[in-house]
């Protein structure tokens, strides 16, 4: 088993009214200092041997994004993942969604 | 084209440049490097009369063309080409309808324009109801954008329709929805079906309109051509009507709601393009401005406080006229206000609120980007203006002014590159007479009858075929759709599904204090039904539309309500077929004359063609929508048999 | 006359239908600005339905920072009664007024139909005007109803009795609509004074309009709640 | 200005029906070597040189998740993006966004 994340985001010359809402937001609360939020989709997959990265791009371009309005990116998790900071006071690990 | 202007993105560090993501609050603008081109100016256009314009790729045939040379002396600047091409499109200009919607206007008389307000020509009709009370309702389709986005497309289609009721200053109160598909079980209906009606319920629902009504049909001829039709009605105080003008000088223009962008002007990126295929210097934004989706993402918050703020700034009085961005945006919006007022106007590109860094003043003029409305405001107002934006977090810049004269001038970068009469942009598109002509294959349609069908013979056969129906795509329970569309919200709703016509009422949805109402006195409302049968329509245009005519009266009459207006949306096919035309002008024959003969106006409407698939045009759908009044919302009729015991059953009719 | 804050915040839809459910139980509804921290001496706030913000990132959260939200706290806290309903509901948990989250629908979709409930409290401020046990029919219309908490919040909850409405009736269109673990669709807080649902009883305060008229006994119930404490203090 | 993705994802122990219609999609359109997958959110942000790494947790742990039901990773992406493969026929390269 492989862990593969698929960030999809809306194309950057598309509206993207829910990050248009979060900046505004966070300005309010006290964090000007954030000039830009889009947000997008993030997928965690589990996936066996016999799916390639030719598979993966497939199943991120079919159905997990919309090659309308939206990009995405595939990133193969394993071995190391690749977030540099992780945090959260209650979360698990990342590796044990 | 060999001409850029420095939005233009040939630019080396174009791709740099193409960050647009959309900095909220950020108000100021960077002032985008001038390019190595000149910005294609009035006049410039006039020093360069031979220079190669894509007005084909723009749509534009040879004579319109020519025209737009003769309205203008000269060669028009790539933004006014921008502007001319896209309001004469079919779809702003009705170039091919035209002629035969007249008939709707020579067919009403004096005594059924009694009651209204404001006809054809307008955003949307408005009837008087009576008690101080008017009504604004339109249909309108957002057919093609549906099929490339469904969700999107059905989204910002009630986000359009709901702009245009909102212009003529009436607080919008209800929606329906008229939707056509594909079979049921095709495999592109699993996309588009369940799209379209997620877009529809997530922006009707997120405005706090509730939707009373609409229509599911399924259809061979719809596969690759769905048709998505949005109604919205609106009420106001017959005294507080205004109309989308543009008149007084010196009264500011003011852009107010969401930013400009890219969005839905993949047509117009021909102005810039060509220049830069094979530019090794733009790269991949270059090549992802090329490949501009021609789609709109709706924002229905936006859109909400949008509603809120519009009504804040009619009431108080602050404003002249409005007039909703829709299709073909600022072009429209600027060119239809000033033709409708008494002077000229002035806009300045450079004050337009941008999304994206670099836009052309052709790309600004055209961007359908959504949730925006532009406000004409006398001087002394514009600060009380503002500040209800502020209130409502909505951007809002004053663009430009009123002025005398009959032009319409617009600069960017501090260059005209706009100088038009107005009115020939928005009023004086070219008119086709398109051949018509009734088919051939007409006669052996119709001869196809019925008759040769197997007939049920014994109790079992009717049974299974009375199974065979009801559970069959176009005549089982709509709940599936109906359930994801709110019908309580705003706590008007009298009627809506599974009730033939909905019903709204309206002192309490103008906001009228509950209280007034509490006293037991009658309460006025509105009704609405949509219909057609479009297999009727098909094999005689003229019956069909008279049919679907006849279907909504009768809704909207068994809730208890009386007809009192008529909207349609006509879809159909490809106009250049002469076919096409000959049901056009014979469903509009028909409701025209159904209309005259039932003594209710046709306020409104709207006309979809070119509604094909591969060369197969859909069936002609032209669907017909009827406003009744109803005195007392508690004496309408519930739909179903057996609330009370003792019910007698009557047919009526033959 | 009791007066009842009614919040609008940018996106909000049903605060002229919470107000209209106020007036028809006779009591003075109070607009409130989601931007003005004043609370304008209210004896009671209702957080109604619609999409604050958009509901964009998740729904209620950008509403729950907002000023009048803070002052909504401080006030409940010392004991003054809140309604959330459906946004309103999950603004009150995005605040952490009332604990859980509510998650979009397990059906996946926007849902919108007559609801049966059952009043499984009818000692808390908002129910006291039930019947124990009694059934409800009132409309139920949002795309993330599903409330969720974990194992031990949902047990004290129910040890509490501080279940206040749960799903009932057989499916398809009826029972739990959207996943709602132990088919909660409303709770309220240790003192019963704060309260949330998803279903709206202010969309069922006459049959014209509604299904029924059952909600107004929500209000009714604080009413006079509020009649005995607001008597006591004035 | 510098650019921060944060990953937000609901835990492991709550229902995610969207990843569950979603596994089940791609077992019916031909993949059924993709074993599970979990929906989340993805921002995209864009913050200048005030905002410090507590004040992304901060921003993180109470506006952009909800702490009650998910968890969060917080990942710096400048001045070296993290994925390891990108793509889409269409997308401009993430760093464009
Ligand atoms: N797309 C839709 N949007 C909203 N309401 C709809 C839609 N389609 C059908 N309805 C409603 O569902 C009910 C049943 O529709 P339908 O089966 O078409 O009725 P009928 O056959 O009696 O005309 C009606 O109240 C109708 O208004």
């Amino acid at each position: 088993m492989a862990r593969v994340a698929v960030d999809v985001v809306i194309k950057s010359e598309i509206l993207d009214p829910q990050g248009k809402a979060i900046t505004a937001a966070l300005a309010r609360t006290g964090h000007p200092g954030v000039t830009s939020v889009r947000q997008g989709k993030h997928f965690d997959l589990e996936v066996d041997g016999t799916v390639s990265d030719a598979d993966l791009e497939e199943i991120a371009g079919t159905l997990l994004a919309n090659p309308v309005i939206e990009t995405w990116t595939v990133t193969r998790l394993d071995p190391a993942p690749s977030a540099v900071a992780a945090g959260s006071a209650e979360a698990e690990p990342e590796a044990a969604l | 084209m060999t001409a850029p202007e420095p939005g233009a993105l040939h630019h080396p560090d174009a791709a740099e440049l193409l960050d647009i993501t959309d900095p909220v609050g950020a108000v100021e603008l960077v002032e985008p490097p001038a390019g190595p081109g000149p910005i294609d100016t009035v006049e410039r256009a006039e020093g360069s009369p031979d220079e190669e314009q894509p007005y084909r790729e723009l749509g534009l045939k040879d004579d319109e063309y020519a025209r737009i040379r003769e309205i203008l002396g000269r060669r028009p600047t790539a933004a006014e080409l921008a502007m001319y091409s896209v309001m004469w499109s079919e779809h702003c200009s009705y170039k091919s309808s035209k002629v035969h919607l007249r008939y709707f206007g020579e067919t009403t008389t004096e005594a059924m324009k009694a009651q209204m307000l404001a006809g054809i020509g307008e955003n949307a009709g408005v009837v008087d109801i009576g008690n101080g009370y008017a009504v604004t309702f339109k249909v309108e389709s957002h057919n093609h954008p549906s099929f490339v986005e469904p969700y999107q497309g059905a989204a910002t289609g009630v986000g359009g329709i709901v702009r245009d009721i909102l212009a003529m200053g009436a607080r919008p109160v209800a929606v329906m929805d008229q939707l056509r598909f594909g079979p049921a079980d095709a495999p592109d209906s699993q996309r588009v079906v369940p799209g379209i009606v997620a877009g529809v319920a997530g922006y009707g629902n997120s405005l706090g309109l509730p939707n009373i009504g609409g229509e599911v049909v399924f259809d061979p001829s719809y596969a690759g051509n769905p048709l998505v039709n949005a109604a919205c009605i609106g009420v106001l105080r017959s005294a507080d009507m205004y109309t989308a003008h543009a008149s007084g000088a010196g009264n500011q223009v003011v852009l107010y709601g969401s930013r400009t962008g890219l969005d839905g002007i993949g047509g117009v990126s021909v102005l810039a393009s060509d220049t830069f295929s094979g530019d090794a210097h733009a790269g991949g934004g270059s090549n992802a401005r090329r490949k501009l989706p021609s789609v709109q993402v709706g924002d229905p918050f936006a859109e909400k406080v949008l509603i809120e703020a519009t009504l804040e700034v009619f009431a108080a009085g602050l404003v002249v006229g409005i007039q909703d961005l829709g299709g073909a945006g600022l072009s429209c919006a600027t060119s239809e206000l000033a033709a409708a007022g008494d002077g000229g106007m002035r806009i300045d590109l450079d004050a337009v609120p941008l999304r994206a860094d670099i836009m052309s003043a052709a790309e600004i003029l055209s961007s359908e980007s959504q949730e925006r409305m532009c406000a004409v405001v006398p001087p002394e107002n514009v600060e009380a203006f503002l500040a209800v934006c502020r209130k409502w977090e909505i951007e809002a810049a004053v663009i430009g002014e009123v002025t005398e004269g009959g032009r319409l001038v617009i600069t960017h970068h501090g260059q005209t590159v706009v100088d038009v009469p107005p009115r020939t942009v928005a009023h004086e598109g070219p008119v086709y007479e398109r051949p018509v002509a009734r088919p051939d294959s007409q006669d052996a349609l119709i001869a196809d009858t019925t008759a040769g069908l197997a007939r049920p013979s014994s109790p079992d056969e009717l049974r299974e075929l009375l199974l065979t129906m009801i559970a069959s795509p176009n005549l089982c329970s709509r709940a599936w759709v109906t359930d994801q569309y709110d019908r309580y919200v705003r706590g008007n709703t009298v009627l809506a599904q599974p009730a033939d016509a909905g019903i709204i009422r309206i002192s309490e949805a103008l906001g009228d204090s509950p209280a007034t109402t509490l006293l037991d006195g009658p309460e006025r409302g509105i009704a609405m039904a949509t219909d057609c049968n479009s297999r009727y329509t098909m094999l005689d245009p003229y019956t069909g539309a008279q049919l679907a005519l006849a279907e909504a009266y009768r809704n909207v009459v068994t809730t208890g309500a009386v007809p009192t207006a008529v909207t349609n949306c006509l879809n159909f096919g490809n106009p250049e077929d002469p076919s096409v035309m000959w049901q056009l002008s014979q469903a509009i024959h028909g409701l025209a004359d159904g209309c005259a003969e039932l003594g209710i106006p046709v306020t409104g409407g709207n006309v979809s063609l070119y509604n094909q698939t591969a060369g197969t045009n859909i069936l002609p759908t032209p669907v017909v929508g009827v406003l009744g009044i109803i005195d007392d919302v508690r004496r309408r009729t519930i739909p179903g048999i057996g609330h009370d015991d003792g019910e007698t059953l009557l047919l009526l009719g033959d | 006359m009791t007066r009842f804050g009614v919040i609008t915040f940018p996106g909000t839809l049903d605060d002229i239908d919470a107000a209209r459910a106020v007036e028809y139980a006779g009591a003075t509804p109070v607009p409130l600005w989601h931007a003005d921290a004043d609370l304008k001496d209210v004896d009671a706030v209702v957080v109604p339905g619609g999409f604050s913000y958009g509901d964009y990132l998740r729904a209620g959260a950008i509403a729950a920072q907002a000023p009048v939200l803070r002052s909504v706290v401080d006030r409940a806290r010392a004991g003054m009664p809140v309604l959330g309903i459906c946004n309103g509901f999950q603004v009150l948990c995005e605040a952490g007024l009332l604990p859980g989250a509510l998650l979009r629908n397990a059906g996946l979709r926007f849902l919108c139909r007559d609801q049966w409930l059952r009043v499984e409290n009818t000692t808390s401020t908002w129910t006291t005007r039930y019947e124990p046990g009694a059934e409800i029919l009132v409309p139920m219309k949002n795309a993330e109803g599903r409330f969720v908490a974990d194992e031990a919040v949902l047990d004290e909850l129910e040890g509490e009795g501080r279940v206040l409405f749960r799903y009932v009736g057989d499916g398809p269109t009826q029972g739990n609509p959207n996943g709602s673990l132990r088919d909660i669709a409303g709770i309220c807080s240790a003192d019963g004074r704060i309260a949330g649902l998803m279903p709206h009883p202010e969309h069922a305060i006459d049959p014209l309009t509604g299904p029924t008229d059952d909600g107004l006994g929500l209000v009714y119930s604080a009413v006079d709640a509020l009649a005995q404490t607001v008597g006591a203090t004035r």
